[in-house]
């Protein structure tokens, strides 16, 4: 039997084994998918070194990971395939937390805040002297590089003395058992545990605050922590017929949007995938994201950019 | 005495010649089988020089950047943000903490399990009672992990409010209620091995069940006792999944046991669950711990050996 | 005769003795019914949790978006064929090495150094042979995320076990039947296979199945070596119809184990997978609780055969 | 080389026999002892009295009981699966039923010593072996320790060989000393009674003798209960013998009576059997 | 009660004494033989020869060396670590050096069987201990075996005791049965010569006659060499008798020289020592 082969993020893993879990369903098992979860970066590692077929992915390819393509002759199609919405939560016991601006996270989380900033009355003055206790994902997720680059302005710049973790469930226990925690992870994780967690508005600049929702990610309100998500795909595998039926069906605006509902992701804009299955098709090979910020890019505006290999 | 047609057909040269070719076979085969013997010895060594090799390899080129002053000295880790520092000491107050509160349990539970089943239980009893046991030792960690930090936890927490959710306690008390399976099963195997005789011998003195178990079986069995409570202790050292979920992965350089605190093999398993790129000084951390870890565990062993052999010379 | 001559001083002390020996008797059953209390709350939680999710779809069907679909086939799969693999890797080595060490290696520093490396070997933490495997097997070996690879990776780890579990289980065996079987004219390896072998197999086995109960249940180095999450099918069944028959294609094969399967599940947010990831441990406990069953069985009769 | 076919008769002179009418009181008094290894009927009916401190010792085939009937009197027996007792073995002077499940074996086994017929000391030091009775009982100075660990050592014709390395390993010794440890051993906490299961069947003549000799000076003080295999050995020490066989007690009375006139023909046959 | 002080003479008629000048020719010619366990020197320069199809007996006390020496002679000290040997055994007719370290012990076990002072039945069937030698050597026909086997357990009188549970565990045997099946086991291969170590200080007078009978029978067939701490069977079964101390060979002779006028006082010491 054929083999597709994916491996890449945990964030986009549930998304993808949705639609594997479909395809072999319509191909009664003549077709055979295997996903591997080795984190964004360790997806890119395997997919530059051509092992796999297609990578999943949290954030956009780096130029070092595209440097390691290019020696390869690896070329890749980028595919965005959802959103999600990062959830800043906080106890449900915190009482004083209304919301928190953009500026506030940076004090939290930079690294001059590692060992200084301890207490929540060194936040905001005015909050109580509560020790404030930290939780993230660690630093080698994709998850936590967004973060990082759309609250301090650096990919993975932050504080080192948090509790990371790789499993989000175990933030999910941590903020929950304390009153002085604040932590974030992505929206599903926040969705399902509403009864244990409050999610705190986000103030950008001079707007007014917006609390992460399906609704908020999508209408591109929640800014800058909702962000999207890719796959990207072997130039070269993309012209096996099963490979191309599967990122056809993954792009399918029929099918694509309920199977990233179902796991609790923000599907894209219904035109986003009629564009990005344009793309797929005519093989646009390379990447719109160049170094620099990409925080708070609409997913249209994305699509239509200039790519390079 | 009658010698049979059945030997007689089989002249005594006859019967000689066959013994030699028997036994000529039977050398070469002894042959063989000590070089295969040293094969499968010498392999164990290999799969050690392969760990040396693979964690030496790594953390030279870790050390490289980082003096071994800063390694022992600073009381921070945090390798892998801005502000980098490389003090093993958190992690490794982590490892002896979690690991101290599981022996605690561990090796009086363990012994005390095990000299109630091979001196006390019935044979009914202790065959019912082991196999259970030793399917404590087969669930998987990730289960006691979350079993501490869902279950136990939260007990602690009504008798100790304070208790925050991650901390070492009921990391080291699961942990040590899981290793008492390995530290029991081991040193019962290794007094059922003490002759009858010397049990014997001690009962007709008048010893009861305990005496005879603590001052006769236990000292006969000690070697094996020993080897149980350094495997004991090992898996303490190097548990990653119970600590990983319930202790907290946050290095904390603290002996206080009511704390969370990050263990080195938290802090290594946190780190390849997710992904940090071949060569960067991030993925020779992990080697750099992990080598340090291999030298704790080693100065154990050094450590129980030396033991072992003082307590048989007083014998 | 001073202490001992009084047959009441004698029963005054015999009675203080045992009042000692019934209240460790109490302090035994105690600590065997701590223990025992925890393994119970653990696999009753897990079972009540697990308890909607247990049935046949769940054993036979495959990884699935919706928790209630979701089923273990290819992980447990995945866990058999891994296990396969450990065992004819690591039963014959670790063994083999124990009686070469036990029996055979002179008594020098360089074997002193040896034993304690092989003990150090049984403390050295999963994680580390999960290291050991990304940088040799995977990588320099080239065996790939596989079946053979996450199988020799386990073997690597639970053979210091076997190991020290052997030379147990020699050193036990009085050495006047060794003598016995030397002065008939064995050689060491008669005395081994006839004999010492035979004797101790109970005391191996015990090895064994700890070394494969711990096996079964390591997520850690499975995961370094990245097993892969989503199998949607399962290997190649080793026999075939046509020449030669057999096949060792699934070795190569990629392959998920359940220890994998629970911690993926344990990690998603929605609470329904929770539930899967209960059932899924009262499977891998109920998986183990087998075979040491079936251990336990054989390891009886080989102790009913071999008295002393 | 042919068989010898006469040996001398045993020299029964020298000894002071116990009288037909002993007026020494009974120690111990077994009545009807049945014995059962699960299926296995090991002792059919046994009776006899044993008198305070007189040497009795038991004879008979290899396999027919002895050993079986010497580990009833400390009950022994209960730490075999399966062991069953009937009948009374009543202790004197407190007149108990030693195998009553009632009585306490621990009690039982502080007031009656045993040697085994495998030398088996415990995997500790020469003096620890011999302390281990008296530390049992609570004895723990050191003085008194000493004291009696010598004494003990002595009497079992040990003292001279190892007094130089009380804190090796008992298992350097060789076989005749180790056993010579263990009846040391059983003889430091001073028992009312002592058991000896063929004591002298791994030692030398020398040791032999010296064992022998202590027997006969122990008898002065306590009640001696001795199985042996070695029929001089009987004729020089007990003053009453038992011959047993198949489980059953054929015949019982003064050592020099069952040598001299066995009124059993299996009992003759036993004895003749060997020296003719 | 007094210790006897008189004893028999031992009664060396109905022997067939060896001459003093024997025509046997040497099966083995010990010179100047050394051994050390480690530090300890455990033989001091053991000179003797033993005769062809003769009987030679060790005497000695209680760690004088005898088993030590008895174990030279089928390389058994191999096993024990630190164990060194000094000097010559020869083996005839072949003339080869037991002792030299590339003579090979397993063919010269195979030559040289032995039984222990402690039985050490295999926990295997009673049948299987007996044939294990048999099968070591290739010989697995069940007719040949079942034939060996038997022979070998009526030669060490225990066929009628266990004909009934040939493949039964050897350990349901009493001790004495268990040290019985141990000599059937050495005689089942046939060797030309045999090792006893004090094999039957664990048996009745019954089964010790047996055996000493079955001593005298091979005695027409092989070589054997004994250790005995009992004197009177030293005196029953042997033609040559030698007498150890403290690792040295005091005295060495045919049975009846030394029993009737030993010309060393040490050794006129022990055997009177035990006698009167
Ligand atoms: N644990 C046991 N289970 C079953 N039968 C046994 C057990 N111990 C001994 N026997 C049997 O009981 C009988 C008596 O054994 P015992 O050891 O008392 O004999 P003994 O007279 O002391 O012989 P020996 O002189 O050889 O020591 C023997 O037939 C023996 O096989
Ligand atoms: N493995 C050993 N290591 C060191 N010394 C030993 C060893 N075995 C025996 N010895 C010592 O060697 C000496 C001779 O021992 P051996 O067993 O030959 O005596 P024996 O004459 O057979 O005594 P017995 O009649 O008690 O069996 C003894 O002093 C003993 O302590
Ligand atoms: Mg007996
Ligand atoms: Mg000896
Ligand atoms: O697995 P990640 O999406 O966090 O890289």
């Amino acid at each position: 039997a054929e083999l597709i082969r994916i491996d890449g993020s945990s964030t986009v893993y549930p998304i993808t084994e949705a639609v594997a879990e479909e395809f072999q369903i319509a191909h009664r098992g003549r077709i055979r998918v295997t996903v591997g979860i080795s984190g964004t970066g360790g997806g890119f590692k395997k997919f530059c070194r051509g092992e796999i077929d297609i990578a999943d992915a949290s954030r956009p390819i780096r130029p070092k990971e595209r440097k390691a393509c290019a020696e390869n002759g690896v070329r890749f199609i980028e595919l965005p395939v959802a959103f999600d919405a990062l959830t800043v939560v906080v106890n449900p016991r915190n009482d004083w937390v209304d919301h928190l601006t953009v500026e506030e996270l940076r004090r939290i989380w930079e690294p001059a805040a590692q060992g200084r900033i301890l207490r929540w009355s060194q936040v905001r003055p005015g909050w109580p002297d509560v020790p404030l206790r930290l939780y993230g994902p660690g630093s080698d997720s994709g998850t936590f590089d967004y973060f990082t680059e759309a609250v301090v302005g650096e990919a993975g710049a932050s504080r080192g003395d948090y509790t990371p973790s790789e499993d989000d469930n175990v933030l999910v226990q941590g903020v929950a058992g304390d009153r002085g925690a604040l932590g974030y992870f992505g929206l599903a994780y926040y969705e399902e545990n509403r009864g244990r967690l409050r999610a705190v508005p986000i103030r950008h600049g001079d707007r007014p605050p917006v609390a992460p929702s399906l609704e908020t990610a999508r209408n591109g309100t929640y800014q800058p922590l909702s962000r999207p998500m890719f796959i990207y795909v072997n130039a070269e595998a993309a012209r096996r017929p099963e490979v191309r039926q599967f990122v056809e069906m993954y792009l399918d605006k029929a099918v694509a949007p309920q199977l990233v509902r179902d796991v609790g992701y923000v599907p894209l804009p219904e035109q986003a995938y009629d564009l990005a299955l344009e793309h797929f098709r005519r093989g646009v090979t390379g990447t719109v994201f160049e170094e620099g910020s990409h925080v708070g890019i609409r997913i249209e505006e994305l699509l239509r950019r200039e790519r390079r290999d | 005495m009658n010698v049979s047609t059945e030997e007689a057909a089989l002249s005594a040269a006859e019967l000689r010649r066959r013994e030699a070719v028997h036994l000529r076979r039977a050398k070469a085969a002894d042959a063989v089988m000590r070089a295969v013997l040293f094969a499968a010895a010498a392999f164990s060594i290999l799969v050690t020089l392969g760990i040396v090799y693979v964690l030496v390899k790594e953390s030279v080129a870790f050390f490289r950047h980082v003096p071994l002053s800063d390694f022992f000295t600073d009381t921070q880790w945090t390798p892998l943000f801005a502000d980098a520092h490389y003090g093993i000491l958190p992690l490794l107050a982590g490892t002896l903490v979690t690991s101290a509160v599981a022996l605690v349990v561990a090796i009086p539970g363990g012994t005390i399990s095990a000299i109630y089943l091979s001196e006390f239980a019935g044979a009914r009893v202790r065959e019912a009672v082991k196999p259970v046991l030793e399917l404590l030792a087969g669930v998987p960690t990730v289960v006691f992990g979350y079993f501490a930090l869902l279950f136990l936890t939260p007990l602690l927490q009504r008798i100790h409010p304070n208790l925050p959710t991650f901390n070492m306690l009921s990391a080291g008390l699961v942990m040590g209620i899981m290793i008492i399976p390995y530290v029991a099963s081991i040193s019962e195997d290794a007094m059922r091995a003490v002759p009858k005789a010397m049990r014997e011998g001690s009962y007709a003195m008048g010893a009861t069940r305990l005496q005879t178990a603590l001052r006769v079986v236990v000292p006969g069995a000690f070697s094996g006792i020993a080897g149980a409570y350094i495997l004991g202790m090992s898996r303490a050292v190097g548990e990653t999944m119970v600590v990983a979920v319930a202790a907290g992965q946050q290095p904390n350089f603290t002996f206080n046991p009511l704390e969370g605190a990050a263990t080195i093999t938290a802090y290594i398993v946190q780190v390849s669950l997710g992904d940090v790129p071949h060569g960067s000084i991030g993925y020779q951390t992990i080697f750099a711990a992990g080598l340090t870890l291999f030298l704790v565990t080693l100065a154990f062993n050094i450590l129980g050996y030396m033991l072992r052999a003082r307590i048989r010379e007083v014998y | 005769m001073s202490v001992a001559a009084d047959p009441r001083a004698i029963e005054r002390i015999a009675r203080a003795n045992e009042r000692r020996d019934a209240a460790f008797a109490v302090l035994g059953l105690l600590v065997l019914f701590v223990a025992l209390l925890v393994l119970t709350a653990l696999f009753v939680d897990l079972l009540i949790d697990g308890w909607p999710r247990l049935n046949w779809e769940f054993l036979t069907g495959y990884p699935s978006r919706f928790a209630h679909r979701a089923g273990i086939l290819p992980a447990i799969v995945g866990t058999f064929a891994v296990m396969l693999v450990t065992a004819a890797a690591a039963v014959p080595v670790g063994v083999l090495s124990g009686v070469y060490l036990e029996e055979y290696a002179p008594r020098n520093w360089l074997t002193t150094v040896i034993e304690i490396n092989i003990n150090n070997l049984a403390g050295v933490p999963s994680i580390i042979y999960g290291l050991l495997a990304l940088g040799l097997l995977v990588h320099q070996f080239r065996l790939g995320e596989s079946i053979l690879a996450a199988g020799i990776t386990l073997a690597l780890l639970i053979l210091p076990m076997i190991i020290v579990a052997t030379r147990e289980a020699l050193r036990a065996i009085p050495s006047a039947v060794r003598e016995a079987v030397y002065a008939l004219g064995a050689t060491k390896w008669q005395v081994m296979w006839h004999h010492i072998l035979p004797y101790s197999t109970g005391g191996i086995l015990t090895g064994v199945i700890m070394g494969l109960a711990r096996a079964i249940g390591e997520t850690a180095p499975v995961i370094t070596i990245g097993a892969l999450t989503f199998i949607a099918f399962l290997p190649d069944p080793p026999f075939k119809a046509e020449f030669p028959f057999v096949s060792f294609e699934w070795l190569t094969a990629p392959f998920t184990v359940m220890p994998i399967q629970m911690f993926n599940w344990v990690s998603r947010p929605q609470a329904a997978f929770a539930v899967n990831a209960a059932a899924a441990g009262v499977v891998l406990i109920v998986m183990t609780l087998a075979m040491n069953a079936a251990a336990i069985v054989i390891r009886n009769r080989f102790r009913r055969r071999v008295r002393w | 080389m042919e068989q010898p076919t006469t040996m001398p008769a045993l020299d029964l002179s020298g000894r002071a026999p116990a009288q037909a009418q002993d007026d020494a009181p009974p120690k111990v008094e077994v009545r009807d002892l049945n014995f059962h290894y699960g299926e296995f009927h090991a002792l059919r009916g046994v009776s006899m009295v044993i008198r305070e401190r007189r040497v009795t010792a038991l004879i008979g085939a290899s396999g027919c009981g002895k050993s079986t009937f010497l580990r009833c009197f400390n009950r022994m027996h209960d730490l075999v699966e399966g062991a069953r007792y009937e009948g009374e073995i009543r202790l004197f002077p407190d007149d108990i039923n030693i195998i009553d499940r009632r009585v306490d074996p621990i009690t039982v086994r502080m007031r009656i010593g045993m040697v085994f017929q495998k030398p088996n000391p415990f995997p500790k030091s020469i003096y620890e072996n011999v302390a281990y009775g008296l530390r049992i009982r609570g004895i723990s100075r050191r003085r008194v320790l000493d004291e009696r660990v010598e004494r003990a050592l002595r009497q079992a014709a040990l003292w001279d060989e190892v007094k130089d390395r009380l804190h090796r390993s008992a298992f350097d010794l060789s076989g005749g000393q180790q056993q010579r440890l263990c009846i040391a051993r059983a003889l430091a906490t001073e028992p009312e009674m002592l058991l000896l299961d063929e004591p002298t069947s791994a030692l030398d003549p020398i040791a032999t003798a010296s064992i022998e000799e202590l027997v006969t000076e122990l008898r002065e003080r306590l009640t001696i209960l001795i199985v042996t295999h070695n029929m001089q050995q009987a004729a020089r020490v007990s003053d009453y013998t038992a011959f047993m066989h198949l489980g059953e007690l054929v015949e019982f009375g003064p050592t020099e009576e069952i040598f001299t006139r066995p009124r059993e023909k299996r009992t003759e046959d036993y004895i003749t059997g060997r020296f003719g």
